[in-house]
């Protein structure tokens, strides 16, 4: 019992609870989850498919960071794709055609993956340092998805693609099956096949891991293209959850959330060890805060303080260091 | 058991000497930037017409005084192996802080005083929480955007405009010589720039940010006050974010919460591209100051361009900033 | 003066025209306008896009200046601040018309003329007719109100403009007001969370159509009809905005009309040939009903 | 030479000290004297507590119980600044400085010479030429430090701190990878300042080093002092016997020890044919067979390391072929010697060995893993079972897999990077320094492996400082110098270490 509040999931986890609790003086009917027109209706439902998008960024951003890199461009990309695929999807002759519109969302799936590709090579192939590599993208890839929609907002009256962001299957959102189906792969692939082990190691002394025979360069290449891969997700669902892409503004400043996101979850902006759990509570965590600041009708002027007290604080109750100077837990150790 | 083997008579040979770099070698990165904005440069000259008028190169300056002042702070926080996201944030606020003031009728230098004192402060409670609480700099000091910016939108959401007599004339007043103008700012800035590279290089402070940079345990069991130098240098960046603050002012007399929006990551671009190494521990300000004039020429070679749509823009600095990068990185690739 | 030379001999005017940036359909309309309009009456833009960064939009007039252009056009992206800049424009003898959005400089010796919108004043119909609307409404009138970006010019003017009309009326409550961000995904999410907060809330004043149009498919998700439930009032009339409102989605939008380079054109000729001109230059805009909307829509044009 | 047990004051006392990390004991109890004018030997087994107590001394580590007396008054230092202001200068286990700094900064960093605060870059690079120069070290102080091998690392570290003492010098297994001269010259220069009165602290698992420059010793055994000895009052038996607690036959044998029959060298696993690399060595030729052992004899900086990652295809050779038993193969990096069977393990293994932040499962596990693949995970059972056969063969403590290996003490760090490459049961196993910092029973422990898998057929390329070492296992010696491979030796009777250095100072060619 004793070793819980050292589990480095256990501050966010208390910190969504608190957030999620203090809702309920701002709205009584917070945690109320109703059947509405078939599907669930509620304020945790809303939180859990509004977070999706960060969710999938978070994914993608925890590979990149336990590798010791980063990806600015992850914003850009959910624009990108979102443009390339409601262009298509607006392009068909039938908007509703499902068939159309599952070539269109391949297509830009592909795309993201294509664009996690140049990331990959710039930072392993070209040898840029991962924010810079980065960060071409990111200025680059909004005039992209505004050439894409000709800086205009691309809209699409089309149902199956609206279902990917806005639909329910069995009455939970597609959103929230869609995320946790990929986070389910992610887990897969990196704890049943050795994929986390070598990243980790890669992450944590990239010379060692050469030494060690791992190639660390393609694994490099890989975790870029499954952000690419995320953040094209991502894309996908934010563009439908409003049924329009808007090159300009879409994904703007995720990166910065997604990034807190995995820090939060205990992953290490320099490498190593990564926990993708962690990452998802994170991203929740990060929505839960956003929703509150609407609920509790916190002020625009005040919404980035009260922002950085929520983060300082968990950061601060997060770190042993802190605890240990300031509640003087000293000694105690022994087990 | 025999005793430690004794060298045989003849003359031993001595270690043999190191293979080395080159002195040179570290200088590479930094060389290869200035070439290669040379190089681009002369693309501009013989592209545009007008280009070549130097007023160009030194409106650079003037443009990007703030900017390379909140760079030359960002220098020493990525030496040391840290990142200082909240400059452009500290920035805004400094902008906000002093139109306030002068707007409540305070004279200009303790409003001046105050604006550096607050900067700096932001910055050693960064530093404070980054060392001693074992923070990652790079979230404690997105705290310490959203903390700034906060503090800015609290004073005020409206753009204060400035009216004091000292920015709308003395502090703009431009300087001239030989045909050409510079502001003050700029000059400001690159003797700034001056005495930062300087202090990098000759004083011990200086070595120290290299030291921890290259490695921070070792450089506390190598006896070096790691802790005083950490946080010194966000103190340092947060003084320089608030100075750019004031210089911006000088130069668009407001306060405006929305400055600086995203100039984190221009001042961190200019670092990089001036070959300074993001792990920490190795490059130089004059990089840094080179970086600043890459960014600022890119920007000035699309507004001569004038006929880019808004995502063209876009897509044309990107370019611009890929080809550089990879250039610059081709230049100064050494083979394992 | 027009003599000031220019960056051709072929006598063609050239004007320099620093854009805020391309935040939004809008933006782009209004640019597209300004291009179009140059094309049409002959004179050599140059173009050049802030990407919403005051400094940006200096140095590109820093640089129309050494380019030495004879007119030059800018939305300022703030309101403060340009006095340096607009003085280096006056020592070289370069007029600056001012589009959309105004500047508060003391010296208005500084610019020759400013042609847009009144954000105040599009906060004020919004809120008018509000308050006409409301005459009959029995109960009280809750209104969530989705500002513009926090710190913005139109987001300060239009949330003013707003409130002081909607004074004349005591039934009428602001009950939430949030930062929507002035885009679509924001301003579903705010909306999500404020339906539940406020479920009593009747009106929504979004500070433009696509806040709007985001909040419209919260209230939809909610099981409410946007409209009739809820009542929706915006700004802008961009065309999205306009279908939903023929639709009877919304209820009533006040235009803010983008297509001012027509108009900018005629100055700057105006203004190189050393006429006088008025030193502003409202926008022609109106306001729309559904009723309204279904004919106007046909025509527009954005 | 050595001198009666000081009769002076002590100049630092340890009493009672105790330091527990998370689930390990690592001190308990430790009294520790330390007397001016005298070298005083801290030994034990990987793992003992040495390195622990010096960081406790020097607050690195909090300390958890016990007193530190220096010169007579309490203290207690938050970290290694103020130890040295208090006049104890360190050099720790593994080299710590900063690699991204040149030599002189190296050695003169946080006391640079100065004038009216500016830094005189000329003078201190004077200074430190001279202060290597009376270490027998004649390198380019302007260069990065990072660009020197290991060893001259370790060199730089000890001149830094030879200069900064004032009144104790500590030194951890400075000599682990330095070679006989270099130790000698380290000596001289220990014995000139135990002359001026400084009190040294030294750590070394090499029992000769000991007895040849120290007064009197403290034995550690998990974590708890043994007891103080004077050098002469303790044969080398009885010491041992201290360290392990227990008689260690193996030492005995060690020198009798038989190295299997040069076989025949029908086989050759690799052969290398003018390989090199511009400015790291020159071409050479090298042929390895099954079974044999091939020692690389060298000093400090002559080429044995960059020869052996040359065959590793850690750096890329810009000269030369290569054929893996008789096949002609293109190098590209690690990854094509580790298909053909190679495996090495790096001098360096902080940086270039283990992964600290994994546990020692993981990074024992990690070559094989990485050679199978990702998608084809060592099942755990698999795992469990080569992890526990190999930390129990190479005795690696604590004996828990799941810990942090940077948790580990240095000389445990080491064996778990030896049987990293020894479960991926290599063809050619190369190993540069693979007895640095590993404690005597571990070594005779890992010399008897060596031996036991070459006469399996296994060949070996074996680099060690230790000349003697080297002669024991190999087969062949390959002498090298000035980055020059100049001489391969049939390790026959008559070869013995003089005879070894006469061919490196002399640079014979056949
Ligand atoms: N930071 C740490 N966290 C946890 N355990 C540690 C830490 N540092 C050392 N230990 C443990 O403390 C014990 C003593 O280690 P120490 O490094 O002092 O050994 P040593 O005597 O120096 O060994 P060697 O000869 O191998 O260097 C070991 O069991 C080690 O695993
Ligand atoms: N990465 C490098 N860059 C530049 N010079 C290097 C590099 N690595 C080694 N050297 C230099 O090349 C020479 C050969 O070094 P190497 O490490 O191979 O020597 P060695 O015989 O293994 O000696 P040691 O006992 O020092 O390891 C040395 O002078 C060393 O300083
Ligand atoms: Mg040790
Ligand atoms: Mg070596």
């Amino acid at each position: 019992m004793k070793q819980l509040p050292k589990h480095r999931l256990f501050w966010p986890a208390v910190a969504l609870v608190l957030l999620l609790v203090s809702n309920v003086f701002f709205s009584s009917s917070f945690f109320s989850i109703r059947l509405q027109d078939g599907h669930l209706y509620g304020s945790l439902i809303d939180i859990l498919r509004g977070s999706t998008p960060l969710v999938l960024v978070a994914l993608g951003m925890t590979m990149v960071i336990a590798t010791a890199g980063i990806d600015l461009s992850v914003g850009s990309v959910i624009a990108i794709v979102g443009a390339f695929a409601c262009l298509q999807v607006s392009d068909l002759s039938d908007q509703n055609s499902v068939g159309g519109v599952l070539i269109a969302v391949a297509l830009a799936v592909v795309l993201g993956l294509v664009l996690g590709l140049w990331n990959g090579v710039l930072v392993a192939v070209v040898g840029i340092q991962p924010i810079i590599a980065t960060l071409i993208l990111l200025v680059g890839g909004r005039g992209v998805a505004q050439l894409i929609t000709d800086g205009q907002i691309i809209n699409v009256r089309s149902d199956p693609y609206r279902t990917i962001g806005a639909g329910y299957a069995l009455t939970i959102p597609v959103a929230v099956i869609i995320a946790a189906a990929v986070v389910a792969l992610a887990v897969v692939f990196t704890r049943r096949t050795a994929l986390g082990l070598l990243i980790e190691s890669v992450g944590s002394s990239p010379t060692a891991s050469r030494l060690a025979g791992i190639q660390a360069r393609r694994l490099t290449v890989i975790v870029y293209v499954f952000s690419g891969f995320c953040a094209g997700v991502a894309g996908l669902i934010y563009s439908s959850n409003i049924s329009s892409a808007d090159g300009n503004n879409a994904g703007n400043l995720i990166e910065l959330d997604a990034i807190l996101a995995v820090v939060i979850g205990g992953t290490a902006l320099t490498g190593g060890r990564f926990s993708i759990a962690g990452s998802v509570l994170g991203a929740v965590l990060i929505q839960t805060l956003n929703i509150t600041i609407y609920t509790a009708g916190v002020p625009g002027r005040v919404t980035l303080l009260f922002k950085a007290v929520v983060v300082v604080a968990l950061c601060l109750a997060q770190s042993p260091a802190f605890r240990a100077k300031v509640f003087r837990q000293k000694a105690a150790v022994t087990a | 058991m025999t005793s430690v083997t004794t060298p045989p008579a003849v003359e031993r040979p001595r270690v043999a000497r190191a293979r080395r770099y080159g002195v040179s070698s570290r200088f590479v990165p930094v060389l290869a930037t200035l070439v290669l904005f040379c190089v681009m440069y002369g693309i501009g000259i013989a592209n545009y017409n007008g280009f070549s008028d130097t007023q160009i190169l030194l409106n650079i300056f003037i443009d990007n005084a703030h900017l390379l002042t909140v760079a030359v702070g960002m220098t020493f926080v990525i030496l040391s192996g840290g990142i200082d996201l909240s400059v452009g944030a500290v920035l805004a606020l400094g902008t906000v802080l002093a139109a306030s003031l002068l707007q409540a009728g305070w004279p200009a230098v303790p409003v001046i005083v105050v604006v550096l004192a607050s900067g700096a402060l932001i910055g050693l409670a960064q530093g404070a929480i980054i060392h001693f609480f074992e923070i990652q700099p790079f979230i404690a000091t997105l705290a310490g955007l959203f903390t700034a910016r906060g503090l800015a939108q609290l004073i005020s959401t409206k753009a204060i405009p400035i009216t004091n007599d000292f920015w709308t004339t003395d502090a703009t007043e431009r300087i001239h010589f030989a045909g050409f103008r510079l502001s003050p700012s700029a000059v400001l800035a690159l003797v700034i720039a001056l005495i930062a590279g300087l202090a990098l290089a000759y004083t011990r402070f200086g070595r120290n940010v290299y030291a921890i940079g290259g490695n921070r345990q070792s450089a506390a069991l190598m006896g070096l006050p790691v802790a005083r130098t950490r946080v010194l240098v966000y103190t340092l960046s947060g003084l320089c974010a608030a100075l750019g603050g004031v210089l911006y002012s000088f130069e668009t007399p407001t306060g405006n919460s929305l400055t600086g929006q995203g100039m984190e990551l221009d001042a961190i671009a200019a670092v990089v591209i001036g070959g300074t190494l993001l792990t920490g521990g190795s490059g130089f300000l004059a990089g840094t100051v080179l970086g600043v004039l890459v960014l600022g020429l890119i920007q000035t070679m699309i507004t001569f361009q004038g006929t880019l749509s808004s995502w063209w823009t876009r897509i044309f600095i990107a370019g611009l900033l890929f080809l550089f990068i990879v250039l610059q990185r081709v230049a100064t690739r050494r083979e394992r | 003066g027009g003599d000031s030379g220019g960056g051709n001999d072929d006598g063609k005017i050239t004007m320099g025209f620093a854009q805020v940036g391309a935040e939004s359909g809008w933006r782009t309309a209004n640019t597209k306008s300004v291009q179009e309009a140059a094309k049409a009456a002959g004179i050599d833009l140059k173009f050049s896009d802030a990407q919403q960064k005051q400094e940006n939009q200096i140095k590109a007039i820093r640089s129309y200046i050494a380019q030495k252009v004879d007119v030059i056009a800018f939305s300022p992206v703030i309101e403060s601040g340009w006095d340096q800049v607009l003085k280096e424009a006056k020592d070289a003898d370069i007029p600056v018309i001012l589009t959309d959005r105004a500047v508060d400089s003391k010296d208005t010796s500084l610019y020759k003329s400013f042609i847009g919108s009144d954000f105040i004043l599009e906060g004020k119909k919004a809120g008018e007719w509000l308050v006409d609307d409301s005459k009959t409404a029995k109960g009280p009138v809750n209104v969530i109100q989705l500002e513009g970006t926090t710190g913005s010019a139109p987001a300060n003017d239009r949330t003013s403009g707003f409130a002081d009309a909607i004074k004349a009326d005591p039934k009428i409550k602001i009950v939430a007001s949030q930062d929507g961000d002035f885009t679509r995904a924001k301003g579903k999410e705010v909306m999500e969370a404020l339906l539940k907060a406020h479920p009593e809330a009747n009106v929504l004043f979004a500070q433009n159509d696509d806040m709007g149009l985001g909040a419209m498919e919260a209230i939809e998700a909610a099981g409410k009809k946007p409209g009739v439930d809820m009542k929706i009032v915006t700004i802008d009339a961009v065309k999205d905005g306009m279908t939903a409102l023929a639709n009877g989605q919304f209820n009533y939008i006040v235009e803010c009309s983008p297509l001012l380079g027509p108009q900018l054109m005629d100055l700057a000729k105006q203004v190189v040939d050393g006429k006088e001109i008025p030193k502003r230059v409202l926008t022609k805009e109106t306001t729309f009903t559904q009723e309204q909307a279904k004919t106007a829509l046909p025509s527009r044009k954005y | 030479m050595r001198t009666e047990p000081p009769v002076a004051e002590p100049i630092l006392e340890m009493t009672g000290v105790g330091k527990v990390f998370p689930g390990v004991v690592a001190l308990s109890d430790v009294d520790f004297t330390l007397h001016p004018g005298e070298v005083h030997a801290l030994m034990g087994e990987n793992g003992a507590g040495k390195s622990t107590l010096i960081k406790v001394l020097t607050g690195v580590y909090d300390i958890d119980a016990g007193s530190i007396r220096l010169g007579g008054e309490d203290v207690r230092f938050t970290g290694p600044l103020q130890a040295q202001r208090a006049g104890i200068s360190t050099v720790y286990q593994e080299v710590n400085l900063c690699p991204n700094l040149s030599v002189a900064e190296n050695i003169f960093i946080g006391r640079e010479p100065r004038t009216l605060g500016v830094i005189q870059w000329r003078r201190m690079r004077r200074r430190s030429a001279e202060l290597l120069q009376a270490l027998d070290l004649d390198l380019d102080v302007g260069a990065l430090l990072g660009s020197y091998s290991i060893a001259i690392q370790q060199m730089v570290a000890i001149a830094r701190a030879v200069d900064i003492s004032a009144k104790v010098l500590i030194l951890d297994e400075p000599t682990s990878s330095l070679d006989a001269s270099e130790v000698e010259q380290l000596f001289r220069v220990m014995r000139r300042l135990k002359g001026e009165g400084l009190a040294i602290v030294f750590v070394s698992h090499f029992l000769d080093q000991v007895y040849e420059i120290a007064d009197r010793m403290t034995v550690l055994r998990n974590g708890r002092r043994v007891g103080e000895y004077t050098v002469a009052g303790l044969p080398q038996s009885e010491l041992v016997k201290a360290m392990i607690g227990k008689e260690l036959a193996v030492l005995e044998q060690l020198d009798e020890q038989e190295k299997p029959a040069v076989e025949e060298r029908r086989e050759p696993v690799i052969a290398a044919t003018d390989v090199g690399r511009k400015g790291a060595i020159e071409p050479f030729s090298l042929t390895i067979h099954r079974g044999e052992v091939v020692g690389l004899a060298g000093l400090l900086g002559s080429g044995r390391t960059e020869l052996a990652r040359l065959l590793f295809g850690a750096d890329r050779a810009d000269a030369g072929t290569f054929a893996f038993e008789g096949a002609p193969v293109t190098m590209r990096g690690p990854r094509t010697a580790m298909d053909h069977g190679v495996a090495f393990s790096s001098e360096n293994r902080r940086t270039e060995g283990v992964v600290g932040e994994l546990s020692v499962r993981e990074n024992i596990i990690l070559a094989l893993q990485a050679s199978r693949g990702w998608s084809r995970p060592i099942p755990r059972g698999r795992q469990d079972e080569l992890v526990t056969r190999y930390i129990e063969a190479l005795d690696i403590r604590p004996a828990d897999p799941d810990v942090e290996v940077r948790n580990l003490s240095g000389g445990n760090q080491q064996k778990v990077l030896l049987a990293r490459w020894l479960i991926t049961e290599p063809r050619l196993l190369i190993v540069d320094e693979p007895t640095r910092g590993i404690d005597v029973g571990a070594k005779a422990e890992i010399q008897r492996l060596l031996a036991r898998l070459s006469g399996d057929g296994m060949a070996v390329l074996f680099i060690s400082a230790e000349l003697e070492e080297v002669l024991r296992l190999s087969h062949t010696i390959a002498v090298l110098r000035d980055r020059r491979l100049v001489e391969q030796l049939e390790n026959t009777d008559d070869v013995d270490v003089d005879r070894i250095l006469a061919t490196i100072a002399s640079g014979v060619e056949e």
